[in-house]
């Protein structure tokens, strides 16, 4: 049980450091590409502590107060459903306790919780801005959704370790080249669950200041950002799980997660943005139809 | 002789049927009632007739002996008298309303009399 | 304590004042001087700035984000809402109008914060000096920390002005915040001589 | 035993004694005539009491003649019932007359009685030209009566009724003379004796002429345009005693004569019944004239009795009971219906039926009026409704199929303008009033009470073994006669006796039914402690209440078709009462109990074609043969109908979301799970028997796929809050019966379990947004905001439901998720599993619509001092909230017993691991989800806690608003065209196809009614046209 905890922790610390390191080494790749020098890749950490260390806030009400606790449960949860390591026993986290679509539903959970502490806010661009993110989210969620169901039907099981396993043995048994269709699916899915550009319609922050955290400061934010290192973690590991074979050591998982993480950046650098109606017929679109063919081919 | 007479009471029951159906008059709509209503009487009154006998009134003439042999079938007699007294009193019924009606609207066109409809 | 002190809100209709909170400003002491050191050191490499650009000067901040100069190697970037930002630039010549914004924002934002004049205009009103409109005095109305001169100043200049400003936040002496709640009375007093349509609470949380 | 031929003396003797005692005063000329009247009902009634006691039929020959020379009348059980119940009506008519007859002179007194005597006189007499001399004794009193009103509609009336009236009589005569001619008797004993008399071409045209006559006086469709007139413009007390005394009359003279016709007469004439019943109804829809309305209601009703006896014949039929129980029932319940509503049509006096709102402030006539409609459309617990079930049986056993459709089409439309009306009664306020008068009311309670009565001797003889289903209208009676208690108390009351019922009814139940027994009785007893929030009287509520939870239970203990139906059908009244009281429109209500109605019939053609040949009344359940497929087809059709699936949900948004703000919960929540019951029960019942299920199941997974995902998407376009949860219980339903079609066993496990939790978050939902409703007074969202603030309780028992409805872990409503999708993917329904997904994607959308609009953002100035909604609306709610906890925590105590009661169906089973539950593909433990959900909660929480002190509370104005300060809430709240860009992306998804298939149905039929009613030119001499080319018509087809 202890032994667990101290798993868990260890488990918990590991993904919060290499998540906010990873958005530290893409600002510094973005700046880069801009030809600037760019932050330092510990500047996530630095922009943490400098926000846990205002000395005052504010705060619209109980609801206000919950919601990023919302959003960083959210985050936490929705990594300790999903293994990170293939047959690490210090990092299966609680795995056991639910297979995909457990993880699929645990992502809401943080979305919700924020959406409504924003909603608290009673700020009108948190709601737009809510808005929008839950019309783009219902979008993507379909490619996504197929793609997890042809997974399913591939791998003839919904538990993550499972896919993982029937994933070993050579590179060419992952996912990604056993179900290339189902992956691209799911890549696309990525693209929006990330908010990058072109999907980024959410925060855009020329136009809604920053969505849905407007109102949001100090401590919040603290714990908003810390969130971002872990869910985005999360949902790295997820994909790695899914659809590039998992990973057996961390430096592995380290390299699986940040190449594809990659490919939301370069997406994100090279298109512009979106409108909401656009990317919700987008993702219904081709995206869809992949996801699609990807099920059938794997039904017939 | 018996289907002449037959033939003349369905003939007066076509024409008073016709009369009915064509003519706007009220009061030639009660003719043509009328009209139908005596065509039957001697309808039925010709199903009733046996050839060579007598009308169904026991009087001297006919003697209440061997009545059954000399008289035509008093039933439908009987039926004819009973139907002239309900036409009569559905005639006069009939009559009394198109006075009604006339005093209502000074017509008697049975087309000026259609407001219930529908 | 004067913390637990209301303020009147005598600028707002009766039926609003409840819409807005009526609390004062606090002094919040800094901690311990060796925790303050490292967070004064995070703040300093941390500066999210709210740019209020009405004024020409604004001009000169755009290339601060460009490859040429690039602030955000210092961990600075623009923050587009009060409340997440720790530096308001302000932007150029301040009129009657635009500083009744000014300090709406400044006040939306939390403790610590800092505020950089830029351009003369922010010192003495600058070429506009006279004008009926002008504010010529930043530093009557809010806690400026760092005056940057020029007409206007080059982003070399501003670079300057942040390391300047990075400069008194390690040294624990940029505390504009508590020094604007200790005299409150006198800013607000100051900012109401000039906006004689006040229809915002004595302090904008 | 008394001869039969007082009956007669009575009435002539009376007509002779009433001018006399008329000249010694108006009041002893009217005495006279009431006991005259009231002589003949006593005296039916004792034959009719002795006849059943089996004393002998009594046959009486006037004039010292035996048959067949003689008048002979003719007195057996048949007769004597006809009589009781035809002299009753009439003395109840003549009450109501009363206050017209005494202006008139004694004249007016005679021809009712002259009247009278036709009426008995045509039951009684054995032989065809009595019948004729009876007949024209009938006619020409009603000839005369009509005229009474004295004005020139009913002196035209009376003069059209006259021509076609004499033409009929015209046709009896000749035909009398032919029978005569041909058989050479006219007595009905002896033509029945060698009926082969009649059967050669004079002997049957003899024949046609006589029955045509008849039926000519039955007004059938389309030769009847004058009777309508007479209808309209004639005192609606004599129109009354026209159509049910003399209809009955000349009903029971057909029903005399049908032994002597042929199969192809027979036929012929009931399909002239058919056609009269459904044209009549057709052009009622368009008719806003009471009179007029209920004269081709009346019509109607009689085309169907005349259907019902000749059918019988037809179908070889010689027990005298099974014509009571058909043509018997049907008649008595027409007889006292229009009856009862013509008297009521004399107090409304003459306003069009869209000016009946004078009703709804009289709730004695109200209840009346509405008691006339639920009998007179075949509702139960009326006769006509165990006459039409006993009807609609023998034509299917008889493969009549066609003619059941168009019965069940005609009385659909029935239901449509019948329940129009009422909804005009009882929705529009009118501030005109009616004086009472007791002399009109006085027969029309009197009615009632036979009516009822009635009904309770019918529901007897056809046998329903189960007691509890007579409580279900009883218990609604009862709760009428408290409605003046305050609404508390009937709170009170309503509780127990709903209480009761399910502490009595659960006990007995296992498997399936407990579940829902649970689930439907136990849902409604707890929603209903919210009622104890609202004061006042609260009218017209827990009669409709109790009514709804007895045929709860009533559906899941009876285990007779018969008896579900009868549950389900007063299931359907009582939800429709509750809805009529609550909602702002008279649409709703009616759309619902069109669309109700309609599901119910398919229902009712699905048991009727099930039931086993030869059954009787009490066929078990059990019993059912589904293995023709189709009825079993109907059946689910019909509750698919009730659960409101896409296509045929135009009822559903208003009626989920119309009610009082603490029915609603109840009628979403517990209702909806009626049609999810009675879906469950025949399918376990016919699991395996029926042919093509595996096709069956794939388009019952559309359809709830679809319902899934439209209702969904519909759901997040509302702007009215109750409307919003409205299309989410749309939504829902269709996941619940996307499960049901897996026919596995976790499928089935999922179904219920959705069922449950829908039960419990959409009860909590409703319940919530009903107490903030009723302390705001609008339901539309953008007009509220910021509730959270002044109603922290409703918003946290609301967010709790949110989270359980969107499927979010860790609390329950993840488990129906993933034991759906876990189904769906082991069935290989893909497709499927994606739509679910993506509804239930689209679900966080309106989910955060409401609870940002109504408990986040800004709070409006004029409800910053609103209260918390009332305890009594919370406790529920908190029940509801503690339910979903424990189960949320240990779902192992809402699965195990649910898998249980489903029992071994195909595929795969659940299989438990301490508190894992897993199948073949994947697993779930909700207790450690729960534990690590908590856990992860509390972590960031105590850290946020520890920095509390530093942080500010702030007011809603304190927001970064672009540097300036927000002008008002209103303004400032975001919540109105709350998504906008989705309308924009997939907006042609949700247009409102369905809407406007039905209104285009519902204008094509209304057009077809209007050009149909053209027939009815008003002209006499077109009308005299028709009658001739009608039996011309009937010849061509009956020869």
């Amino acid at each position: 049980m202890i032994v667990k905890a101290l798993y868990i922790v260890l488990s918990v610390a590991l993904v919060t450091v290499w998540g906010l390191t990873l958005t530290g080494i893409v600002r510094k790749i973005v700046a880069r590409v801009h030809g600037r020098i760019g932050p330092p890749v510990w500047q996530p950490f630095v922009d943490i502590i400098k926000n846990n260390a205002k000395r005052t806030g504010i705060s619209h009400g109980v609801m206000f107060y919950l919601g990023p606790v919302f959003r960083i449960a959210g985050g936490m949860g929705t990594f300790l459903f999903i293994p990170v390591l293939f047959g690490s026993d210090m990092f299966s986290n609680f795995s056991f306790a639910g297979d995909v679509f457990l993880v699929m539903y645990f992502i809401f959970f943080g979305q919700l919780g924020m959406a409504l502490g924003s909603g608290e806010g009673g700020h009108p661009y948190s709601a737009i801005a809510v808005a929008r993110g839950l019309a783009q989210m219902s979008a993507f969620e379909v490619p996504f959704a197929l793609s997890v169901i042809s997974l399913a039907v591939q791998y003839d099981t919904f538990s993550v370790s499972s896919i993982v396993a029937a994933q070993q043995g050579s590179i060419f048994s992952w996912t990604m080249f056993t179900n290339p269709l189902a992956t691209i699916a799911a890549i696309i899915a990525m693209l929006g669950m990330n908010m990058h550009s072109p999907f980024d319609v959410v925060i855009a922050p020329q136009e809604i200041p920053i969505g849905p955290p407007t109102e949001y400061q100090g401590s919040f934010l603290g714990m908003l950002h810390t969130n971002r290192g872990i869910f985005n973690g999360a949902k790295l590991i997820l994909f790695m799980n899914l659809y590039f074979g998992g990973a057996t050591t961390i430096p592995e998982m380290i390299v699986k997660t940040f190449c594809i993480y990659m490919i939301s950046v370069f997406v994100g650098v090279s298109f512009p943005r979106f409108r909401t109606d656009q990317s919700i017929r987008f993702f219904l679109g081709i995206p869809t139809l992949i996801g699609v063919a990807a099920v059938i081919l794997y039904w017939l | 002789m018996i289907h002449a007479v037959t033939a003349t009471g369905i003939i007066l029951i076509l024409t008073g049927l016709w009369c009915m159906l064509t003519r706007k008059h009220i009061i030639r709509i009660i003719i043509g009632f009328s009209i139908i209503d005596t065509g039957i009487h001697i309808m039925i009154v010709s199903t009733g007739y046996i050839r060579n006998r007598t009308a169904p009134i026991l009087d001297h003439a006919v003697g209440l002996q061997g009545a059954a042999d000399k008289v035509v079938d008093p039933v439908p007699s009987a039926l004819v008298l009973t139907a002239i007294v309900i036409g009569l009193a559905v005639t006069a019924l009939m009559l009394s309303y198109a006075v009604k009606l006339y005093r209502r609207k000074r017509t008697l066109d049975i087309n000026n009399y259609a407001e219930l409809k529908w | 304590m004067h913390n637990k002190e209301t303020l009147p809100n005598l600028g707002l209709p009766e039926h609003e004042r409840d819409l807005f909170c009526d609390a004062r400003p606090r002094v919040s002491k800094p901690l311990a001087s060796y925790i303050e050191k490292f967070l004064n050191w995070s703040r300093a490499n941390s500066l999210w700035i709210l740019a209020y650009g009405t004024g020409c000067g604004a001009i000169e901040l755009r290339p601060l984000f460009t490859a040429r100069f690039d602030i955000s190697r210092y961990g600075m970037a623009p923050r587009p809402t009060p409340r997440q930002a720790s530096l308001l630039m302000i932007g150029g010549y301040l009129s009657v109008k635009t500083l009744k914004r000014v300090i709406r924002s400044y006040e939306q934002m939390q403790n610590p914060k800092f505020v950089i004049g830029l351009g003369s205009c922010t010192v003495n009103g600058g070429m506009y000096w006279d004008s009926y409109n002008t504010i010529n005095r930043l530093d009557h109305y809010l806690p400026v920390d760092v005056y940057i001169t020029g007409c206007m100043p080059r982003p070399e200049a501003i670079i300057a002005g942040f390391e300047q400003l990075k400069k008194r936040i390690k040294d624990g002496r940029a505390e504009g915040a508590n020094q604007y709640a200790e005299q409150f009375d006198w800013y607000k007093a100051n900012q109401k001589k000039i906006i004689t349509d006040w229809n915002m609470p004595d302090y904008n949380w | 035993m008394v001869s039969p031929v007082y009956l007669l003396v009575v009435t002539i003797a009376a007509v002779f004694l009433v001018p006399l005692a008329d000249r010694i005063g108006r009041s002893y000329g009217m005495s006279v005539f009431y006991a005259a009247i009231a002589a003949a009902a006593g005296l039916g009634l004792f034959w009719f009491l002795s006849l059943r006691g089996g004393a002998p039929a009594q046959n009486v020959f006037i004039a010292g003649f035996t048959g067949p020379y003689a008048i002979q009348l003719q007195l057996g059980i048949a007769e004597s019932f006809v009589i009781v119940l035809v002299n009753t009506v009439f003395l109840l008519a003549s009450i109501v007359l009363g206050g017209a007859l005494i202006k008139e002179k004694a004249y007016a007194l005679t021809l009712m009685l002259l009247m009278l005597t036709g009426i008995n006189g045509l039951v009684l007499s054995r032989d065809l030209f009595n019948m004729f001399v009876f007949m024209e004794l009938l006619s020409i009193s009603t000839y005369a009566l009509v005229a009474m009103p004295r004005n020139g509609q009913a002196f035209s009336a009376g003069f059209k009724y006259m021509i076609a009236g004499g033409l009929a009589s015209t046709f009896f005569l000749i035909g009398t003379a032919f029978v005569y001619r041909t058989a050479g008797t006219l007595h009905l004993d002896y033509l029945l004796r060698s009926p082969e008399l009649l059967h050669g071409g004079v002997g049957f045209a003899a024949l046609f002429l006589v029955i045509a006559a008849l039926l000519i006086e039955l007004k059938p469709f389309p030769a009847n345009g004058w009777a309508l007139d007479v209808y309209q413009a004639g005192h609606p007390g004599v129109v009354s005693i026209i159509t049910t005394a003399g209809t009955g009359a000349v009903l029971f003279v057909l029903y005399k004569l049908l032994p002597l016709m042929s199969v192809r007469m027979l036929q012929v004439l009931g399909g002239a019944g058919i056609v009269t019943f459904v044209f009549s109804n057709l052009v009622a829809i368009k008719q806003e004239n009471p009179g007029r309305l209920l004269g081709y209601s009346s019509i109607s009703q009689t085309g169907l009795v005349i259907a019902g006896m000749v059918f019988l014949r037809l179908f070889g039929i010689r027990e005298i009971a099974v014509y009571a129980a058909v043509a018997g029932g049907l008649f008595l319940n027409h007889l006292f219906v229009k009856g009862l509503m013509f008297w009521l049509s004399e107090r409304v006096g003459p306003r069009p039926i869209r000016e009946w709102g004078v009703l709804a402030g009289k709730p004695l006539l109200l209840f009346l009026f509405g008691l006339a409609v639920v009998a007179l459309s075949g509702l139960p617990p009326f006769p006509g409704f165990w006459a039409k079930w006993e009807f609609l049986k023998l034509l299917a056993a008889n493969g009549y199929y066609p003619v059941l459709g168009f019965i069940l089409a005609g009385s659909l439309i029935e239901v449509f303008y019948l329940f129009r009306w009422l909804g005009y009664a009882a929705v529009k306020e009118d501030h005109d009033t009616i004086s009472p008068a007791p002399a009109v009311t006085l027969p029309m309670v009197a009615a009632a009470i036979l009516l009822l009565a009635a009904s309770v001797f019918f529901s007897g003889s056809l046998s329903v073994r189960e007691p509890l289903l007579r409580l279900i209208p009883a218990a609604g009676i009862l709760f009428y006669l408290l409605e003046p208690l305050p609404g508390r108390v009937k709170t009170v009351l309503a509780l127990a006796a709903s209480g009761s019922a399910a502490v009595i009814v659960l006990p007995g139940l296992s498997g399936l039914h407990l579940v829902f027994g649970i689930m439907l009785l136990g849902g409604s007893l707890v929603q209903m402690i919210a009622g104890l929030g609202s004061g006042g009287r609260r009218r017209g509520i827990y009669p409709g209440m109790v009514m709804m939870v007895y045929s709860f239970a009533g559906l899941l203990v009876t285990e007779t078709a018969l008896g579900f139906f009868f549950a389900w059908e007063m299931m359907t009244l009582a939800s429709y009462l509750l809805i009529l009281r609550g909602s702002r429109s008279a649409r709703t209500p009616l759309l619902y109990m069109i669309f109700s109605t309609g599901g119910a019939f398919l229902i009712l053609a699905g048991l009727i074609t099930a039931l086993p040949a030869g059954s009787l009344s009490s066929a078990g359940l059990g019993d059912l043969v589904f293995s023709g497929g189709t009825a079993f087809y109907l059946i689910i059709a019909g509750f698919l109908v009730k659960a409101g699936v896409v296509g045929v949900h135009l009822w559903l948004p208003g009626f989920y979301s119309e009610a009082d703000h603490d029915v609603s919960p109840i009628l979403s929540s517990a209702l909806s799970k009626a049609a999810v019951a009675g879906l469950f029960i025949f399918m376990s019942l016919a699991n395996g028997t029926v042919p093509g299920s595996d096709m069956f199941s794939v388009i019952l997974g559309w359809i709830g796929g679809l319902t899934a995902f439209f209702g969904t998407l519909m759901a997040i376009y509302q702007e009215d809050a109750k409307r919003l949860l409205a299309f989410s219980s749309m939504g829902q339903m269709g996941y619940i019966i996307l499960a049901a079609s897996l026919m596995s066993t976790i499928g089935w496990t999922a179904a219920i379990y959705i069922a449950v939790t829908h039960l419990l978050f959409k009860g909590i939902m409703f319940l919530s947004v009903g107490g903030v409703v009723s302390r705001l007074n609008t339901t539309n969202m953008y007009e509220m905001g910021g509730m959270i603030k002044r109603m922290p309780l409703s918003f946290m028992t609301f967010l709790i439901g949110l989270i359980a409805l969107s499927g979010v872990p860790p609390l329950t409503g993840f488990g129906g998720k993933w034991l759906l999708y876990s189904a769906l993917v082991g069935k290989g329904w893909y497709m499927l599993t994606a739509l679910a997904l993506f509804s239930s994607a689209v679900a966080f959308l309106y989910c955060y619509r409401i609870i940002h609009s109504v408990f986040l953002g800004q709070l409006k100035t004029g409800f910053r001092a609103v209260k918390e909604a009332s305890v009594w609306y919370l406790i529920p709610q908190f029940i509801f909230v503690m339910l979903i906890m424990i189960f949320s925590m240990v779902p192992r105590l809402l699965i195990e017993p649910i898998s249980a009661a489903v029992g071994k169906l195909a595929g795969p089973d659940l299989l438990w691991q301490g508190n894992t539950v897993s199948h073949a593909l994947g697993y779930w433990n909700g207790t450690t989800v729960m534990m690590v959900t908590m856990g992860v909660f509390m972590v960031p929480l105590v850290w946020l806690l520890s920095r509390v002190r530093s942080i500010q509370k702030v007011k809603q104005f304190n927001i970064v608003y672009a540097a300036e300060r927000p002008d008002r809430p209103e303004t400032t709240h975001y919540a109105h065209n709350f998504f906008a860009h989705y309308t924009k992306a997939l907006g042609f998804l949700s247009l409102p196809l369905v809407r406007r298939f039905w209104e285009g149905a519902g204008e094509w039929i209304s057009s077809i009614a209007a050009a149909l009613r053209h027939l009815y030119s008003g002209n006499g001499q077109t009308y005299a046209l028709q009658v001739m080319l009608y039996i011309t018509v009937l010849y061509l087809f009956m020869r």
